[in-house]
């Protein structure tokens, strides 16, 4: 059971939140012009990072926010939490 | 290949058993080999043994950075099933199913299959419905799958609680009777064995950390921490951490991994005769021919590489596995341990070609790779010695989520309405 | 308790208690285990191993006990199999017995195996059993199932409550003894909360075993006590006995179980069995201590043969002289001060033998043994013990300064104690991932770099010697309340006690190839694993320490290899020329100790595994006999039955009361999310696949949802109850999943829209009254509100009053008749079931349930979400494409359903059929074939989504995707069923009423 | 013509649980312009800061997210306070949901509240970490719950109505070995 720093609430544990896979993965928002490969992108394809990984959470049994972190995958340590829209730069930290 | 049997044990017993012969060479890597399989669990040192027995490529090595067997191979509930709903997943899994019955003897090595029955268990109208689907397909793949009303379950399974009063009574439950457990580690280490004595090396504690590719983009060499390693043809057969090999030939596969958690109870004379499921309440079990009680649990909630879990995940495996066992209750969890799991947006795995030439892949067998180890083996070995997919393994490509091709054994377990 | 000292202990000698162990009674002492009462009745043999079946007696003092399991059984339902002797508390009354053998522990059948070991080598059964094949399956593999286990696990159900508690702290403490105590006063000093816990009944950890240690001027367990009571009385301060920390989780969450009943002779009913702690701490102190290492010679499991420092324990805690003539093998100073320690007990001393060379053997011990005038025979091993269900003598081996052994005197002894030296019990710092370095001197692998907010004292990071445990601990525990953000200083501490040393060497003692009898020497006690097994390993090619676990199962019982890990180790690095370093450690996994299923389990059994949700009819429901069926957590009813009526008959009865005049359903279950803002409607529009832009003021609309790959995942209907505000509904299972999909695009993809989202689920309970008497019904009870067809045509949306208080009527139907679905505050649900009950008396209302509903939607072709799709179907596939807003740029799943594989024509599409006998009713899930009486296997193309007896109609319908259905109409296909297929002919979902006369009445 | 009477799921006094009467409960969410607004028609300034409840009289403004106040208000309250609001706020772009047959309230009370709680709630409940006035929502055991301290040793505590029986049935359970 982790601890998870949500940016709005602080420190909270893990059964207060769904997890929501990569951060930063962005719709296509134009579906006239989508390709099927940046659908693939979208729907199905990920980085699955072993380290230092974005991802989302959602503070669902709190305030109900989504927001991204910073974890390393290697060892479930978190490095940042951060808002929606923004992006921290973080060396060894890819998108 | 020094033979196993009762003879040979009694006549090394006179011997005090000086005469065994080392099971698997401790290979060096050569400069260069006709294939490289990188991974030694089951699926892999499998695919090592079949492309040397079936296909005549001997010259071959299978690379662990590890141990072998010591990934999912060996951290796993060992169950073995073929009830698959779509066509492609029954069949192959079948095939897997038909090769475990005689591994044994193909091996020399007692990988001691038990086909004791796997019952799949129905807790609502809804699950009912999933289950008769099922059925109902299976029969028409030729795979064997029968429903349990909530008595027969109990007569199959004399410890299960099928009492009304529990929170999600038993409904009735589907039954593969040829389904059942083996004994996880003999399963690489008899394909080690046999793959050695055609003379595939096995390279243990050798580390992939890049992939090479000539100027056409085809795979060339291995690079590893015992050093670079050529060959034209190179299988990726990792597991959790395919994503990671696959990105250095900047293959980008719909993979997630997390951590898979299961555990053992103390030994106890025997109870449990089968194996029995419950996907939703979450609880597998099954009796090791040790009597540890044998249980799975779920995956956590977040991609992880770290081989653990929290201790909410096991815990509530363990309430499902004490209503649905109550006698249970009292027994102690001996063991907990984690694997790291590669799963797929569609839950099925992928068997293929990749868009390196040269460069295959089998991944993404989520939580239930095992059962498949010879079948997956069997049709990943063909698609390396002929460039070209089994007819069992065409449909688990990489672009059919592209496509919208998808094997969606998720979906088809649809959720309660 | 004839080997009972006279004084001494920490035993009650004032109560005496009765307990029984395999049918005989004994008499032990408040205060004894299990353990040390049998040893005080001179009973040694307690149990059998688990492969051989050989005798077995009491190896340790502690949790690290291999060997001597028992069974205690309170009644029929409460036994408890595989204890740890050592670790029972006797309580008046406790029946324990043996386990794994019969008939009896003396004589076993079971026996056999030992004289068959040498068939039975590590990985045997990899090698043998494949021949004749069949007989596997039929033979071999049921004996070995048969054979398999210890104890026996208990027949009924666990009648005892488990309990659980979440807790934080800034220290936890894991260890009482004295650097764990230092610990836990340090930080306890800053006002820091602590936690301090043992896994022990008592606390004082190795302090419990002393005999004249002191500690500040006081005995040391003065000090002991004196440091408790001061804990105790703080209030920031939590102490916790026999709790075992077993598991350590990411950031700092320990896991803990505190037994609370087992002890006792009656247990309390309102107190739990055990309790499962989950701890959060800010940071962690492990001060857990050392545990012995046997030394490895061949007889080194018979009966009679134990741990010095488990002998030692037993004369000084428990007053118990564990032999009347006892051989000490040392391979440590410590041995030597157990030899002191148990010539105390009256006992005699018949020879210490060390193995190590004269020069080489110091320390306190050695010097108090050598005062105490006790026999000692340096560069001496064991060759063998002679004895069978107990020890009756060493044979002594002679180390020449060559290294050769040649065969010595054989002692004549009823008891051998032995000392390998100690390891550091490093579980849970390397269950928290820390790094463990193995040091040389100690011959112990240690803490190094942590992970974690983690920190070790003592021994268990390999200071030993009281003081310096004592100051370890307390600076552990000021460093950790310091960490914690605390401010504390540790006042040096002053002891003084015998100190001795407690390196040793791991791995076999020396011997002489030649000369080893044809006896055992076991590392693994309880899984029988001998140093032949992990040479034979090693001969066979297995390299890595975790293949050699495997393949000889050292290790792997259930003390989980704490007194046989560090010696195989030490073995395979002999045998292999490597360092002990070189060959590395197996992973410690949780838990420490085998930790009660129960326990996690905590109180989340019968109705309490999981929430039951009820409606507001739910208790009128009951009432009535109804029966109900789970969906998600909600309890529904399934159908009402009369007298005695099957679910046939009453959903028979249910579907015509409908039609023929009106029935009642309780739709309170539906998800419903009120989304508001000025751009609701531009929200939907982008999440739904319809157009609600169009939908005006008081007018509902059927929806669809896909996610983005194209596939249905939801619908219901939604309200426009203002310009800026929807009500929508979900289905029962998919409320939570769609309100955390539209929070999703809300806040992470359209964050330029003003809209809010909220769920009101519960705030509404819903009646639907559907039937031709519809209105009439309603006429009765709702005032302010015209329900004329004109005001409220079909789909349309009214507000009134019922009873005074305001309610909204939706005319939505679900079942093709005249319908309306009432929806009131959640809290006047019951009431307004009554009385719509009430005024529908008149027109013989029905209460029907969710499989009539079922029933009357299929007649319609009305389809349900996750039954007739399935995560693999889009909008066309289900029929349902009609209500995609063609005009619309974007709305999820638009480009989904556009790839080509998602618009073949030979797609499975949802259809109705009908069998040719209309009594025939298919099986839901049964398979469409195209030709009748094909061999297996046989192409399927698609399979029955539905399938319901129609009263209605007089005949059975069903729904199905088939592969290209709808280019299929009114051919034959066949449903393929084992007793023979049913030909069956497609036809349109809709069966009933297809011009949609009922509903617009 | 029926009369409907509002009926609450049964909480029965313990010396540890108390039912509370049903009162009125909006859900409103907005950004500050809109909380500030509000503020103005209910009487009792919407919390800024995480996890705060603002209490004035019986009334009270519970912080449950960056854009989202649960308010409470007597019963009597819930007519003259919807005008009030929707004069306050204007056009001023927000949403308020009435929620008060949603949610059922009652107080978890005495000096082993925070150890009852701690037998399903995995947050720390300490005085230091979660003082009088913060309110959060959380879990107990399966169930999602509001829960507000209101005292050192009174958490007002808020479940969705189905899940009321669950949540008070296990504190009951938990609570078997304390001694009144």
């Amino acid at each position: 059971m982790l601890v998870i720093e949500c940016p709005y609430c602080g420190a909270r544990p893990e059964p207060e939140f769904a997890y929501g896979g990569q951060a930063h993965v962005a719709r296509p928002s134009e579906p006239a012009t989508t390709t099927e490969d940046e659908l693939l992108q979208y729907l199905y394809l990920r980085d699955n990072t072993r380290g230092l990984f974005r991802e989302r959470w959602r503070h669902v049994r709190g305030c109900g926010r989504f927001f991204n972190a910073i974890r390393d995958t290697t060892t479930d340590f978190f490095v940042t939490t951060y808002k929606v829209g923004e992006r921290p730069d973080l060396p060894g930290v890819g998108a | 290949m020094q033979k196993f049997s009762g003879w040979s044990l009694l006549k090394e017993a006179f011997g005090g058993h000086q005469g065994w012969k080392t099971q698997w060479r401790r290979a060096a890597p050569k400069a260069e080999y006709d294939a490289i399989i990188i991974g030694g669990g089951g699926h892999g040192l499998g695919t090592a043994y079949y492309l040397a027995a079936e296909h005549g490529m001997t010259n071959i090595a299978v690379v662990e950075k590890g141990w072998i067997g010591g990934g999912n191979t060996g951290r796993n509930t060992t169950i073995i099933r073929s009830n698959y709903l779509f066509d492609e997943s029954a069949r192959l899994y079948d095939h897997s199913l038909k090769f475990w019955k005689d591994l044994s003897q193909v091996l020399n090595y007692n990988t001691m299959f038990s086909p004791r029955g796997v019952l799949m268990l129905a807790h609502t109208v809804h699950d009912m419905q999933v289950s008769k689907r099922h059925i109902h397909a299976n029969r028409g793949n030729g795979v064997d799958n029968e429903w349990l009303t909530p008595e027969e379950a109990k007569a199959f399974c004399p410890i299960l609680n099928i009492e009304r009063n529990i929170r999600y009574p038993v409904l009735g439950g589907a039954l593969q009777r040829r389904g059942g457990v083996a004994r996880h580690d003999t399963v690489a280490w008899g394909y080690a064995r046999a793959a050695d004595a055609l003379g595939v090396d096995i390279i243990e504690n050798c580390e992939v950390t890049g992939l090479r590719k000539d100027a056409s983009g085809a795979i060339e060499a291995i690079e590893t921490t015992r050093g670079l390693i050529r060959s034209k043809k190179v299988g990726v057969v990792a597991a959790g951490h395919t994503s990671v090999v696959m990105g250095y030939a900047g293959v980008r596969l719909p993979l997630e991994s997390y951590p898979l958690q299961a555990l053992v109870s103390e030994p106890v004379k025997p109870i449990m005769p089968c194996v029995v499921m419950s996907n939703t309440i979450h609880a597998y079990m099954s009796q090791s021919d040790k009597g540890e009680l044998v249980i799975g649990a779920g995956t956590d909630a977040y991609n992880s590489y770290t081989q653990r879990g929290g201790l909410h995940i096991s815990a509530h495996t363990l309430e499902s596995i004490c209503e649905l066992f109550p006698m249970v209750r009292r027994l102690k969890m001996l063991r907990n341990w984690g694997g790291i799991v590669d799963c797929t947006p569609d839950r099925s795995p992928i068997i293929s070609k990749t868009p390196v030439e040269g460069l295959y892949v089998n991944c993404g067998w989520g939580t239930g790779g095992f059962k498949a180890t010879p079948g997956s083996a069997h049709v990943f070995a063909h698609t390396i010695a002929h460039n070209e997919p089994h007819p069992l393994n065409a449909a688990f490509t990489i672009e059919r989520f592209r496509d919208g091709l998808l094997i969606d054994e998720a979906a088809a377990a649809a959720v309660a309405h | 308790m004839k080997a009972r000292t006279t004084t001494g202990g920490r035993v009650d000698r004032s109560k005496k208690i009765q307990f029984t162990f395999d049918g005989r009674s004994y008499e032990g002492l408040a205060g004894d285990t299990l353990a040390s009462a049998l040893l005080a009745n001179g009973v040694h043999l307690i149990g059998r191993s688990f492969k051989y079946h050989r005798p077995r007696g009491i190896l340790g003092s502690g949790s690290e006990e291999p060997n001597a399991l028992v069974t205690v059984t309170r009644d029929a339902a409460r036994r408890t199999p595989n204890l740890r002797a050592t670790q029972v508390e006797i309580y008046e009354g406790m029946t324990a017995e043996s386990q794994n053998r019969w008939p009896s522990l003396e004589f076993d059948v079971g026996a056999i195996n030992n004289l068959l070991s040498p068939m039975l080598p590590a990985g045997f059964y990899n090698k043998t059993f494949m021949w004749p094949r069949s007989w596997w399956f039929k033979v071999y593999e049921p004996k070995i199932r048969a054979a398999a286990g210890l104890g026996v696990a208990p027949t009924l159900p666990d009648p005892d409550r488990y309990a659980q508690q979440y807790v934080h702290c800034e220290v936890l403490v894991v260890g009482a003894g004295p650097a764990g105590l230092a610990a836990a006063a340090a930080a306890a000093q800053s006002g820091a909360r602590v936690i301090l816990c043992d896994e022990q009944a008592e606390m004082g950890g190795s302090l419990l075993s002393e005999r004249s240690a002191t500690i500040e001027g006081l005995p040391a367990m003065d000090w002991v006590a004196q440091t408790l009571a001061s804990l105790r009385a703080n209030p920031r301060v939590r102490v916790l006995a026999r709790t075992t920390a077993f598991g350590y989780f990411p950031h700092n969450h320990v896991g803990l179980s505190e037994r609370l009943t087992e002890h006792l002779a009656t247990t309390p009913a309102n107190l739990p069995r055990e309790r499962l702690w989950q701890v959060r701490a800010s940071e962690v102190v492990l001060a857990t201590g050392g545990i012995e290492r046997p030394l490895i010679f061949p007889g080194n499991d018979i009966p009679g043969v134990m741990l010095a420092a488990a002998a030692r324990t037993y004369a000084n805690r428990y007053g118990v002289r564990v032999g009347e003539r006892i051989a000490v093998l040392a391979g440590s100073d410590a041995a030597f001060e157990a030899a002191v320690d148990l010539s105390a007990t009256g006992a005699t001393v018949a020879v210490i033998a060390d193995v190590r060379p004269v020069g080489s053997i110091d320390g306190p011990g050695y010097a108090a043994a050598k005062s105490a005038r006790l026999r000692i025979l340096p560069n001496a091993t064991a060759l063998g013990v002679t004895g069978k269900l107990r020890v009756e003598g060493l044979q002594l081996g002679l180390i020449g300064a060559d290294g050769q052994v040649v065969a010595g005197n054989t002692i004549a002894c009823d008891t051998i104690v032995m000392s390998g030296g100690y390891t550091p019990s490093v579980h849970l710092h390397s269950q928290s991932r820390g790094k463990l370095s193995y040091d040389e001197t100690l011959g112990a692998f240690l803490p190094a770099a942590t992970v974690e907010r983690t920190r070790s004292a003592g021994f268990s990071r390999g200071v030993s010697g009281l003081a310096a445990a004592l100051n370890d601990g307390a600076t552990a525990g000021a460093a950790a309340a310091a960490a914690a953000g605390l401010h504390t200083t540790a006042a040096p501490l002053s002891a003084s006690s015998l100190d001795a040393g407690l390196a040793g060497q791991p791995g076999a003692l020396p011997q002489l190839a030649g000369l080893i009898p044809p006896k055992k020497a076991f590392v693994d006690f309880q899984n029988d694993v001998t140093t032949r097994d992990i040479a034979l390993a090693q001969r066979e090619g297995f390299e890595s320490i975790e293949h050699i676990k495997r393949y000889t199962t050292t290790g792997m019982a259930t003390d989980q290899g704490k007194t046989s890990g560090l010696n195989a180790l030490g073995i395979v690095a002999a045998t292999s020329n490597r360092r002990l370093a070189e060959v590395g450690l197996t992973t410690y996994r949780m838990p420490y100790t085998p930790v009660t299923f129960g326990a996690f389990a905590g109180a989340a059994r019968g109705e309490q595994f999981d929430p039951v949700r009820r409606t507001p009819s739910h208790d009128w429901a009951v009432a009535r006999g109804g029966v109900f069926e789970d969906v998600g957590n909600w309890k529904r009813t399934r159908y009402f039955p009369i007298g005695s009526e099957d679910m046939d008959a009453a959903v028979h009865r249910e579907c015509l009361g409908v039609r023929n005049s009106v029935g009642m359903f309780d739709a309170s279950t539906l998800g419903k999310i009120e989304v508001v803002g000025k751009d609701a409607a531009e929200f939907l529009n982008r999440f739904y696949v319809n157009n609600w832009t169009s939908l005006g003021v008081n007018r509902s609309r059927y929806g669809i949802l896909c996610r983005d790959d194209g596939f249905v995942y939801d619908d219901g209907v939604i309200v426009r109850l203002a310009d800026d505000r929807f009500h929508v509904t979900t289905t029962t299972g998919g409320a939570a999943r769609v309100f955390g999909m539209m929070e999703d695009y809300i806040q992470t993809e359209w964050q330029d829209l003003s809209v809010w989202i909220t769920s009101t689920t519960e705030q509404w309970a819903v009646v639907a009254v559907q039937g031709p008497k519809a209105r009439e019904v309603l006429a009765k009870v709702v005032t302010n509100v015209d329900l004329s067809a004109a005001a409220l045509p079909h789909m349309g949306v009214a507000h009134g009053q019922i009873g005074g208080i305001p309610v909204i009527l939706m005319r939505v139907s679900f079942t093709g008749e005249l319908g309306f679905e009432i929806n009131v505050p959640a809290e006047y649900g019951t009431d307004l079931w009554e009385a719509i009950y009430a005024a529908g008396q008149e027109f013989a209302i029905t209460p029907y349930g969710t499989e009539a509903m079922h029933v009357l939607r299929a007649e319609k072709g009305y389809i349900i979400v996750g039954q007739d799709t399935d995560g693999t179907l889009t909008p066309d596939d289900a029929g349902v494409a009609w209500a995609i807003g063609k005009t619309k740029r974007d709305f999820v799943g638009k480009r989904g359903m556009e790839r080509p594989a998602l618009k073949a024509a030979n797609r499975k599409q949802l259809v109705g059929l009908l069998t040719a006998d209309p009594a025939v009713v298919l099986e839901e899930g049964a398979q469409v074939v195209l030709e009748p009486n094909r061999p297996i296997p046989f192409a399927m193309i698609g399979h029955v989504t539905s399938s319901y007896f129609s009263a209605t109609l007089g005949r059975s319908i069903a729904m199905a995707v088939v592969e290209g259905g709808r280019s299929k109409m009114d051919q034959t296909l066949h449903v393929a069923m084992p007793g023979g297929d049913i030909p069956v002919k497609v036809v349109s979902t809709v069966f009933y009423d297809p011009q949609g006369a009922r509903l617009n009445v | 013509m029926s009369n409907l009477t509002r009926r609450s799921p049964r909480i029965d006094a313990t010396p540890w649980l108390e039912a509370l009467p049903a009162m009125t409960r909006l859900s409103f969410r907005g950004g500050p312009d809109a909380s500030a607004a509000a503020a103005r028609g209910f009487g009792v300034a919407l919390p800024t800061a995480a996890c705060r409840a603002n209490a004035v009289g019986p009334r009270a403004a519970l912080w449950m997210g960056p854009d989202e106040h649960l308010l409470l208000a007597p019963l009597t309250d819930s007519a003259a306070l919807r005008v009030a609001l929707a004069e306050a706020l204007g056009q001023t772009p927000h949403s308020i949901v009435d929620i008060g047959h949603r949610q059922v309230a009652f107080l978890v009370k005495g000096p082993q509240a925070e150890w009852l709680l701690g037998t399903g709630c995995p947050l720390d409940l300490d005085l230091g970490a979660f003082p009088v006035g913060m309110c959060t929502r959380t879990v107990y055991m399966k169930s999602e719950i509001y829960l507000w301290r209101t005292a050192a040793d009174v958490f007002h505590l808020e479940t969705w109505r189905s899940f009321t029986p669950y949540v008070v049935d296990m504190l009951i359970d938990a609570a078997q070995e304390l001694v009144a």
